[in-house]
């Protein structure tokens, strides 16, 4: 049988998001033993993501997964790998034009809006509310921010806090202090990323607020978004799926000459207490 | 100490050199710049251990791997280069290395008591709590010295100790000293100064290329056959004789009403209110013990302390406001401090480039350096001031004191300057070298410059000076001139009796 | 004339560092005072959870005083903590290992980071910086590697890709709580005790006076008899130690160990030291003087997050307020 | 006699810094034969590109070369590239500047920034550690304001909030392209004409050897008449200027301003000067040995691409290689 080579450059291996992705890829991956992959990861730096593809390009792969870091820097060398006839599927984050094979990833500002109407409709429409955005130079922290702010305007949902804990764990404690101390009748937390808003649960059970305040996550992986639902820490958690799966699958139909749809679109669920051992509910 | 020899990076700087010492006696080492007494003292020490040779104490063999293990025989040095901490306390620096502790917690009244006890045998008045680094040179050089003091000493090496002392303190080393032999204790004793060498030896061994040259008891060999030892050659006349001076010669320097802020901020002036003269072809002498201000007063007419003076100087009849070193410099002065390593040279590059830095606005007028030229300056000075060194790409460091010090006037005479500003400028200078520095400083004057000198040898003072300013709290206390002057009245002046001259 | 000497002693205490650093500490809390958001700047909670947010980069920076005065610096202490973190979770969650062993297995590690460093600068004269520059990469993939590049939680990955939950060891919820009536934060206590270990280290041992003598002037040290070597073994090695402590306070702060934790810490910790006075030429110094930088510190940053102020804003406020405090300090060094 | 001679000279040239950095090079070198990956070690375009990499980072290394030999340090280079980066395509993107105007703007900037530094460090004495760690932050909350926290990019938002695509402007693909018959870099020129004109300032300029003086002993240097102060600010001046360049190639190769770019270039510039063997105690060193730095940590990043070597075990290889090399060079220094 024939074998592939398929190179993988992810941006950072920093999140642990984009490591999940990695090993969703590795998982869907291992059951096709034909599927040779190679991993780089770029460091959050844009021009060594550039420099990988062109090494890949050098180095003759069959097909090649990008998920990028930024939009325009990365569309030239990956359009010149497509046009070198290398098949490309773009993961996650976009590129400018249509210069690539197939582009699979989820809609960050749909799940922004979606987790703004759940949180209306819990709140019944009023409030206040504390935002904990996640780096808001990334596209991901703006599409969340910008959707969830869509779908609360002009209800009685009031964001009296909003503070960058670019996406980390002990940042985003550090500013749910600080709101604790200046508003004492918060009803909910809407954090851009689950550590986010465990940071935050963190900080309202070291005020003894944790009872009273809800706590709303984007990202639902297993081990953080998923457990935190489970273990009743978060009300709700949005899941903000890799696409590792669908991309080898992908990967397999171009592999075999039938091209999939030049852009997949990723469901996405929401994890509440009530629904998170059946599986989760799929957005609309 | 049989055999020894050593080498740094091939270069062999002694060999086979041998050294008896017995108890309670002063041994005197002799030698020219670079002759090998620090290195010699270095490897006694447990500083140098790569070396060929054998040394033996108290007839068993020994070879220390570092300098704690010649410390717990007794072996104490007091180096040439200051090895004070000058960030820490008087107190610190005085038992660094060995800190009176119980469970390696610091016994800190013991030593106190203790510290303040041996300061008041030494005649030393310091702040047990101010910075090492805050007191003159010639107080820091006190406190080394009462560091290696400080417990028992079985071998104390003393190496050029007085360099930067006054006649008062040296005295009062020199007591210590007789102290010290009574009790067993032997010394090995280093210095460039005739009138010491013949007052403290009791043995002398001399050092000549990094070759043992002989030793001989004091009072069995001439002073001039020592210095024939020393330097391979007789040297006649200590002194050289000063040429009388032009009368009405035109004045190069002329200070008016000058005071300078104290810059460690104890009293208010560390200078006040002071007048003077330098006339072309003049040698002014500035004399007067730790305190007095003579240095200050040089740093503060070379503008190092812009901001920190007040009054009127004039360079060759022009005005200058001292802002700046460079401007000191472009005005015609060139100042020679009195601590190299500090102030003076830059211990890692070249001696090509610490020569050239004063001057380099000279040599490079467009602002872009001319290799050639600069090459060509630092070959002249090494020849025509006999440094001792492979090349001018040797880093000064690697210098023998003496030819560092050679570096230092060499630096300075490149800038061409109108007048000299010379604080200490044969520190550490070997007899021979001595010489020629005194010749030289009678050409310069010859040639038009005028002098301003400092120095702590009474003898170097009152042959080269024409005119000699003795200072006492900032202020001149005594005008004396070449014909009048006698150390007892210097001294005088210098505690502080105001003296009309 | 007593007047006189007394104003002289007060002008002479004015310009001490210890005196310049908690000007510019006052400085900043009345900065504080001025925006006080709406009076949460005067609730004890705001001060008491300041104190907790700055611990763990005062526990570094306790270390780096010491490092930074013996004439170093440490750069690696941020990623010790993310190495110690994982370390201390994968050993007390995943291994179940007592909360004894884990500590005492996670001190070694960081002491042996630490001295390892240390090796580097004083056996093989490497330059701090390079050397521990070296450290700092390196252990970050250290804890990447034993982590397997993820959160080491309470979430554990069984053999079938599901995960299972366990209980958090209760050392986690020891050290993440508060105590004397829920007024101080446990890790808070830490941090001043490790300050009073240094303090005692610096002021009253033998050892620390090697410390600053190796600082101000290595070949006068080395001269007069002090072990060079063993004493920057010795002051990487506490540097490593303390990094360690603070690794198991941020991850009992976190409840897990996060390969990523202490990014850039290291800046922040050496910016504490330097707000204190003491000088990164060495030499000079003390650990006294590092908590008031603490203190700064964290109020800066306290004051900056309740009143809300976006990040392009606090990053240059925060340039700007540090160049102010510092040159509040400017006095003080020679 | 003639031979021994020739033998010592040959000793003497092995301890030379410019030979032992040569040495790590080489070193490194012999990694990559081994590791080739399939060849693409032998491929030409792979030392193109590695050269390309490189060059941002040997800008930065080139202008902190000057500061370190100066005896200071500069943490806000990486910070700079952010800036610059913005401000230029702002300037030219945003605004339609011509390119010789934006890129004169960018110049400026970044040696006001640099002059800054050089200003707290000179004239209110500040530690440059500090300094520049103050301007670091300080500038990079300066290119997010700017920016409004988004990448500057030709694709820019409409009043209404959609995107539109505008053309990138010719500069920034002139500055990407490669010349000489595809075999080399624009950016990898600027850095070799930046390598040049800093080894002529350093090595043929009066102002270049005050640069050592003032790092080889400052209190020396200014009784020699060396203007101290000046000679700080012009090193961090031109420091900050590189960095201006720097950023311009940064943006180019991206074909936008991330005001993120150049976090924590700052660290791996510092490591390619220490490499080529300068030491941060100021005073000696040069920038023909950054270049060789350069090359080095060049090569090492490369081979570990092209082995698509994992995180955890890239970072503890680079830990481990930067310590091997810098320990080849540890002759040199003393
Ligand atoms: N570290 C070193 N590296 C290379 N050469 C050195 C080093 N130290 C000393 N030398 C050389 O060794 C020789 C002897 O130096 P040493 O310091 O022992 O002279 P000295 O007799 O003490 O002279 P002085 O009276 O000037 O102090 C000199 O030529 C000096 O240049
Ligand atoms: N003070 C000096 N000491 C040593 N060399 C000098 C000195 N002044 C000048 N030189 C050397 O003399 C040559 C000419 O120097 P320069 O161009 O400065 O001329 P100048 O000032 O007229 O000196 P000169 O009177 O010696 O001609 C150069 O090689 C320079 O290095
Ligand atoms: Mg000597
Ligand atoms: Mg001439």
């Amino acid at each position: 049988q024939k074998s592939f080579t398929i190179g993988m450059s992810q941006c950072n291996l920093g999140e642990p998001w984009r490591v999940q992705m990695n090993a969703d890829i590795k998982k869907s991956a291992a059951a096709h033993p034909e599927l040779k992959l190679i991993y780089k990861d770029a460091q959050n730096d844009t021009l060594k993501q550039r420099a990988q593809i062109e090494e890949f390009v050098a180095a003759g792969v069959d097909l090649l997964i990008v998920s990028p870091k930024e939009a325009v820097p990365l569309t030239p060398p990956v359009a010149a790998a497509f046009k070198k006839g290398i098949p490309v599927i773009v993961l996650d984050r976009r590129l400018v034009g249509d210069q690539f094979t197939c582009f699979i990833g989820a809609d960050n500002r749909r799940i922004g809006r979606a987790a703004g109407r759940w949180i209306v409709e819990k709140l019944h429409g009023t409030g206040q509310v504390v935002e904990l955005k996640g780096l808001m130079t990334s596209t991901p922290g703006q599409d969340r921010n910008a959707g969830f702010r869509e779908s609360i305007k002009e209800t009685g949902i009031k964001v009296v806090f909003e503070a960058d804990m670019k996406w980390l764990e002990p940042d985003a404690r550090k500013e749910m202090e600080s709101a604790l101390a200046r508003f004492p009748d918060i009803k909910l937390v809407y954090a851009h990323n689950d550590p986010g808003a465990h940071g935050a649960w963190l900080a309202a059970k070291a005020a003894g607020r944790e009872k009273d305040i809800l706590f709303v996550g984007i990202d639902g992986l297993p081990q953080e978004g998923r457990t935190y639902v489970k273990q009743g820490i978060l009300a709700a958690s949005f899941e903000y799926p890799t696409g590792g799966r669908e991309a080898i699958d992908a990967a397999l139909s171009i592999l075999n000459g039938k091209p999939p749809a030049k852009e997949i679109t990723l469901k996405s669920k929401a994890f509440t207490p009530e629904n998170i051992e059946k599986g989760g509910e799929e957005l609309p | 100490m049989r055999g020894i020899g050593k080498s740094f990076a091939g270069v062999r700087v002694l060999d086979d050199v041998q050294l008896t010492l017995y108890a309670g006696e002063t041994h005197i080492l002799a030698g020219e710049n670079g002759a090998g007494k620090s290195t010699l003292i270095k490897i006694l020490a447990g500083i140098y251990t790569e070396f060929t040779g054998e040394i033996s104490f108290n007839g068993r063999p020994v070879r220390f791997k570092n300098p704690q293990a010649a410390s717990a025989l007794g072996i104490r040095v007091i180096h040439q280069e200051l090895s004070l901490v000058r960030e820490m306390s008087v107190l610190d620096n005085l038992f660094l290395g060995r800190e009176l502790c119980r469970y390696s917690m610091l016994r800190r009244k013991t030593q106190r008591e203790q510290a303040a006890a041996l300061l008041q045998r030494l005649g030393l008045d310091l702040d047990l709590q101010r910075t090492a680094g805050s007191y003159p040179l010639g107080l820091q050089q006190m406190i080394e010295i009462a560091k290696a003091l400080l417990g028992d000493a079985v071998v104390l090496i003393l190496d050029e100790p007085t360099s930067a002392l006054t006649g008062i303190e040296a005295e009062k080393l020199f007591a210590f000293m007789a102290a010290l032999k009574e009790r067993g204790c032997a010394l090995i004793y280093i210095s460039h100064k005739m009138e010491e060498i013949y007052r403290l030896a009791d043995r002398i061994t001399v050092l000549r290329d990094g070759r043992w040259i002989g030793s001989e008891r004091a009072d069995a060999l001439p002073r001039a056959e020592m210095i024939r030892w020393m330097v391979g050659r007789e040297l006649t006349g200590h002194f050289p004789a000063r040429p009388a001076l032009v009368p009405g010669a035109p004045a190069l320097l002329r200070v008016t009403g000058f005071s300078v802020a104290d810059p460690a901020g104890k009293r208010d002036f560390a200078v006040r209110d002071l007048s003077l003269e330098v006339r072309r072809g003049e040698i002014v002498g500035l004399a007067g013990l730790q305190g007095a201000g003579n240095s200050e007063l040089l740093l503060g007419l070379f503008g190092a302390y812009p901001g920190g003076v007040r009054g009127l100087m004039e360079v060759e009849g022009k005005r200058l406001t001292p802002g700046s070193p460079a401007m000191a410099i472009a005005a015609g002065l060139a100042l020679v401090t009195n601590d190299r390593k500090q102030t003076g040279l830059i211990a890692d590059h070249s001696i090509r480039w610490n020569l050239t830095l004063a001057a380099l606005r000279r040599l490079s007028p467009a602002g872009w350096l001319r290799p050639r030229r600069e090459r060509a300056c630092a070959a002249d000075y090494l020849e025509r001031l006999a440094i001792r060194a492979a090349s001018s790409d040797q880093p000064v460091a690697t210098l023998s004191g003496g030819n560092q010090q050679k570096v230092v006037l060499s630096k300075w005479l490149a800038t061409q300057p109108r007048v000299l500003l010379l604080d200490e400028p044969t520190r550490g200078v070997d007899i021979g070298a001595k010489h020629e520095i005194y010749e030289l400083m009678n050409q310069w004057t010859a040639q038009g410059l005028g002098i301003l000198l400092i120095t702590s040898e009474m003898p170097e003072l009152l042959a080269l000076s024409d005119r000699i300013l003795v200072m006492h709290g900032g202020r001149v206390t005594a005008e004396l001139s070449r014909r009048t002057a006698t150390p007892e009245g210097i001294m005088r002046a210098a505690m502080g009796e105001e003296a009309a001259a | 004339m007593k007047r006189s000497e007394l104003m002289q002693q007060g002008r002479q205490w004015i310009r001490s560092p210890f005196a310049r650093a908690l000007l510019a500490l006052i400085c900043i809390a009345i900065l504080g005072v001025i925006f006080n958001a709406d009076g949460a700047f005067y609730k004890w909670s705001t001060h008491r959870d300041m104190f907790r947010q700055i611990s763990v980069f005062g526990i570094l920076a306790c270390g780096l005083t010491v490092v930074i005065i013996a004439g170093g610096i440490d750069l690696s202490v941020g990623s010790l903590v993310g190495l110690n973190a994982v370390l201390f979770s994968m050993l007390t969650i995943h291994c179940g290992w007592p909360a004894a062993a884990a500590i005492a297995a996670c001190l070694l590690a960081g002491t042996a980071a630490g001295v390892s460093s240390g090796g580097l600068v004083a056996k093989f004269r490497l330059q701090p910086f390079i050397a521990t520059l070296a450290m700092m990469v390196f252990a970050r993939g250290l804890a990447k590697w034993i982590s397997g590049g993820q959160k080491v939680s309470s979430a554990v990955q069984q053999a079938d890709g599901a995960y299972s939950y366990v209980e958090t060891p209760a050392i986690f919820n020891a050290l993440n709580a508060r105590i004397w009536h829920d007024n101080v934060a446990v890790v808070s206590v830490v941090f001043l005790v490790c300050l009073a270990v240094t303090a005692l280290i610096l002021a009253r041992l033998r050892w620390g006076r090697y410390v600053y003598a190796i600082g101000g002037n290595e070949e006068a040290a080395r001269l007069s008899g002090v072990p060079v070597k063993a004493t920057q073994l010795l002051a990487y090695g506490l540097c490593g130690l303390f990094s360690a402590v603070a690794g198991l306070c941020q991850a009992a702060q976190e409840l897990q160990g996060d390969p990523e934790a202490g990014v850039s810490y290291e800046l922040t910790a050496i910016a504490i030291v330097v707000m204190g006075g003491t000088s990164l030429a060495g030499g000079r110094g003390g650990v006294g003087l590092t908590l008031l930088g603490a203190l700064t510190i964290g109020y800066l940053e306290k004051i900056l997050s309740i009143n809300a102020v976006g990040e392009a804003a606090r990053l240059m406020l925060t340039g700007t307020i540090i160049v102010v405090a510092v040159i509040f300090q400017k006095g003080a060094k020679r």
